[in-house]
């Protein structure tokens, strides 16, 4: 009785249709053409605000995080408990002086926060974050996210160049050879998680996670890809304990030293929002994305899971690894420029290769945990 | 006449692009920029092969797969140009392709 | 368990200003532990890496651990630790007779100077004693010497951190707050004199009030728009 | 003049123009400019502008693995190398005027003699009905790795080979010969 009445919710409850924006749009886009911009604009509005509302937001964390990592309190003044306090930087740096340094090579210096932050925007864009709430689903999810990351590094690249400054020509270099190497960690294992859904799609992928997820379902291989995404996405960006490329101990700030107002907070804003988009990706490859916990077969479990909406879901597992970054950072000491590449040469990729065979065992002789 | 684009406007496209590499290659002085200019040739070819692919075979993937084939060609290209020119570099100071002559009789 | 193997170590000698130094080279891996395998090293480093995430998750969950002050707020109840320096002040008794007698001892001991003492002779008693302490908080290092030096235990920290100031005149603050007999003297002139209370009463009524700053300033320059004018005698 | 107000045609088309005139204007500045750097950001702006066009004709896994590979590797690497090689003071001489007559002539001979060659002659086109395949990954995946007539397996081993040569190659030309000396010294 119980599980029928459970089974019935389900199916009034869950009924995972995907309409994202973009489909939205180019429905509208056949009848009304104002429409279709109506959407496309709206669209643009929503991932704006929420881009700066979010990265407001996960740098007020961020203080309050380390703070208690380190025995203090963190902003408290203003707002409650500090609260507004990113408001107030964010208004600060706003309004301050947009310096550019006398030799620096002026069209280049102004356009490299631009690329950082359209990276950053490409890449939020494509999450998925309810079964409602996508703005694109392309079916190369994975590649192009991937893809559009690099123009993130283009920008940095750009920033430490244009400066003519030898320490953010420094950051910048070591910036793009730590991108350059922990890419293809982190490519390997989305990989991984790819040839277990069979598809590029960042909504099917989720969908595939519908009896279980990859990190459990794949048992040891899921875990070991988890894992490998972590540390290489955590040293894609360039945080602690990775974060050389703006080690200000040795660079001053790296690259952006000689940023200042509002395109200093261009960088300062992609690199959190950043942050945001790979816990995110973690949580949809690897967690399930929005979808509940499920075990195959179990349908009374699976209904009261879904009671819980798939935007908390998707809201408590990004938070969940975003506060696992958090944590990494304020418990380890930065890497040598050596240690950081040896990790990665010596030991994140045959991890990862070797990963990857197991993973493409375990697909053909389909040895997942429920394999229905 | 329509200027929604067809087979030839995509043709004359990649073919300017493919020129303006042409003339990179033969007026650039820096290494590194004759480097951009064949990837530039590089990447009007695959886009030919796309286009013909588009046009000529719709059902069929072999030009895909052709332009894969360019990039994966390119990007090994690019890794030694890079090595090469890192390693001339260290021993003359200089990647000005004019003044790299030390094989000349 | 040897840390270095003296067959495979190097040894050489060079001079140094005519004076022979030798010098052993350890090979490398000779501290006498075995060389550890891979999985060894990758137990040992996870193990580390998550001993080091327990810590920091520790004091992220306990928020008695948090050691910061909420300043301005808690300005009441705030108590400095026992040996904090704030600033420097005259040991006083119940009745606010000073310990001090004016012998220079801390003037002599401060290595910098900030401590400025004149002293003058009683017209009762006749004993030499304080007039003016002057303590210049803006050359202190807060180095305890004059303390150690103080004979009379007649010096002491307090716990008075709020010290800031808009003129640097301001940093020159006169201890005592009166100039007189110390306390010793006082209870050394009763019992020596043993009847008359009227000596006691004149020889306390030779003390003068004496102001934080109304000292002599060290620091030249007219007053400054805001600031009252320092009293100089 | 005839443009069709069909809405999805006209986006089509306005796309394919505004993508043209950028890639055009940014391969001018590749093989123009003065300050290398700004060539290697001309350059990235073509190659995203290509995976434009790539969209634009239906495939956009290409258009996926361009960025991938192009932008995110190849140009990273050519500004690498500009890094390594100059500096942002160093403005590289104009060529010489023959030099840039020669160029200029080969480039547009190319250029007339390509457009007539497309003028005069007759496209097998395929007919309107034909269909793309729906997943282009999927189709690319597996006609790479179909051994029967028409498959691409050798030349997909052939390439994987050639990517491990010329990374193997390129550590062997770029390592420094005398960095051997030191490592036995300390």
């Amino acid at each position: 009785m119980l599980d029928f009445l459970f089974g019935q919710l389900v199916a009034t409850h869950a009924t995972f249709d995907v309409v994202t924006l973009s489909d939205r749009t180019t429905q509208a886009l056949a009848e009304d053409p104002w429409l279709a911009a109506g959407y496309a604009l709206l669209g643009l509005a929503g991932v704006g605000g929420f881009l700066s509302l979010l990265g407001m937001a996960l740098i007020y964390v961020e203080r309050k995080v380390a703070a208690h990592f380190q025995c203090r309190l963190g902003p408290m003044r203003v707002g409650w408990h500090g609260m507004l306090q990113s408001v107030a930087d964010a208004i600060k740096l706003l309004l301050k002086e947009d310096i550019i340094p006398d030799r620096a090579d002026r069209v280049l210096f102004l356009i490299a926060p631009v690329f950082s932050i359209i990276a950053t925007t490409l890449g939020l864009i494509l999450i998925p974050m309810s079964p409602s709430l996508q703005v694109v689903d392309l079916n190369i999810g994975v590649i192009f996210i991937s893809a559009v990351s690099s123009f993130g590094v283009l920008g940095i690249l750009l920033a430490g160049w244009s400066s003519n400054n030898k320490w953010s020509l420094l950051g910048a270099m070591r910036a793009g050879a730590q991108f350059i190497s922990y890419e293809i960690s982190v490519t390997l294992s989305l990989l991984v998680v790819t040839l277990f859904a069979g598809s590029l799609q960042l909504s099917e992928i989720v969908q595939s996670q519908q009896d279980g997820w990859w990190i459990w379902r794949g048992h040891i291989v899921g875990l070991v890809a988890f894992f490998v995404f972590l540390i290489a996405s955590t040293a894609e960006l360039n945080r602690p304990p990775f974060d050389l490329p703006e080690a200000e101990s040795e660079l001053t700030g790296g690259f952006h030293t000689e940023y200042s107002g509002l395109r200093f907070s261009f960088f300062f804003l992609a690199e959190f929002i950043n942050m945001f988009i790979a816990s995110a990706l973690a949580a949809t490859l690897f967690l399930g994305g929005w979808m509940p916990f499920h075990i195959g077969g179990l349908h009374t479990f699976n209904g009261l899971m879904d009671l819980i909406p798939p935007g908390l879901w998707f809201a408590g597992k990004t938070t969940f690894i975003i506060f696992l970054i958090m944590w990494v950072r304020w418990t380890f000491p930065r890497l040598r420029v050596d240690q950081l590449m040896r990790l990665e040469w010596k030991f994140l990729l045959p991890v990862g290769f070797i990963n990857l065979f197991a993973a493409a065992t375990l697909v053909i002789t389909k040895l997942y945990f429920f394999p229905w | 006449m329509s200027f929604s684009p067809e087979l030839h406007h995509w043709l004359i496209l990649s073919t300017i692009l493919f020129s303006i590499g042409i003339y990179g290659v033969l007026t650039r002085r820096n290494a590194v920029g004759v480097l951009m200019s064949v990837e530039l040739l590089l990447n009007s070819a695959a886009m030919n092969f796309l286009i013909f692919n588009h046009y000529a075979s719709k059902p069929f993937i072999d030009g895909a797969i052709m332009a894969l084939f360019i990039i994966a060609v390119a990007a090994a290209e690019a890794v030694i140009a890079m090595a090469l020119f890192v390693a001339i570099f260290r021993s003359r100071k200089t990647v000005d392709v004019t003044q790299i002559n030390t094989l000349k009789g | 368990m040897s840390y270095i193997d003296p067959k495979k170590s190097s040894r050489s000698a060079i001079e140094v200003g005519g004076v022979p130094v030798n010098i052993v080279v350890a090979p490398r891996g000779a501290t006498g532990d075995k060389r550890e395998g891979l999985l060894t090293i990758f137990y040992k480093s996870v193990k580390s890496l998550l001993t080091g995430m327990k810590v920091t998750i520790g004091y992220l969950v306990r928020p008695s651990t948090v050691v910061t002050q909420q300043y301005p707020e808690n300005r009441e109840t705030l108590k400095m630790f026992e040996r904090f320096r704030g600033q420097l002040r005259l040991v006083k008794d119940e009745n606010g007779y000073m310990n001090c007698n004016g012998c220079d001892f801390c003037e002599k001991a401060c290595p910098n100077g900030s401590i400025i003492l004149q002293d003058r002779r009683n017209s009762v008693s006749g004993k030499s004693e304080l007039e003016r302490y002057l303590w210049r908080l803006d050359s202190c290092t807060f180095c305890n010497a004059c303390i150690q030096a103080c004979p009379h235990d007649a010096l002491e920290w307090s716990d008075g951190f709020e010290a800031a100031v808009y003129d640097r005149r301001l940093l020159v603050y006169t201890l005592n707050d009166y100039a007189g007999p110390p306390v010793n003297h006082i209870k050394r002139f009763k019992k020596k004199a043993g009847t008359p209370e009227d000596r006691v009463e004149e020889l306390l009524a030779t003390m003068e009030p004496r102001h934080q700053y109304g000292g002599p300033t060290p620091l030249s320059g007219k007053g400054m728009p805001g600031v009252p004018p320092l009293k100089t005698d | 003049m005839d443009i069709t107000l069909n809405p999805a045609d006209l986006t089509h088309t306005i796309a394919f123009y505004t993508l043209a005139l950028t890639s055009i204007v940014a391969a001018l500045i590749v093989v123009t400019a003065k300050r290398i750097f700004r060539a290697a950001v001309a350059l990235a702006v073509v190659l995203i502008c290509g995976a434009g066009f790539y969209i634009l004709l239906n495939y956009d896994f290409i258009a996926g693995v361009q960025l991938l590979v192009y932008v995110g590797g190849i140009v990273i690497l050519i500004v690498f190398a500009v890094m390594l090689t100059s500096s942002l003071e160093s403005i590289e001489e104009p060529p010489s005027l023959g030099r840039k007559a020669l160029g200029l002539f080969s480039s547009l001979a190319f250029l007339a003699t390509a457009v007539i060659a497309f003028s005069e002659t007759k496209f097998p086109l395929s007919s309107i009905s034909a269909e793309q395949p729906k997943d282009v990954a999927k189709a690319v995946g597996r006609k790479l790795l179909d051994y029967g007539a028409g498959g691409y397996v050798l030349p997909f081993e052939v390439i994987s080979l050639l990517l491990l040569a010329s990374v193997i190659g390129a550590i062997v030309v770029a390592r420094n010969p005398k960095r051997k000396n030191e490592g036995s010294a300390t």
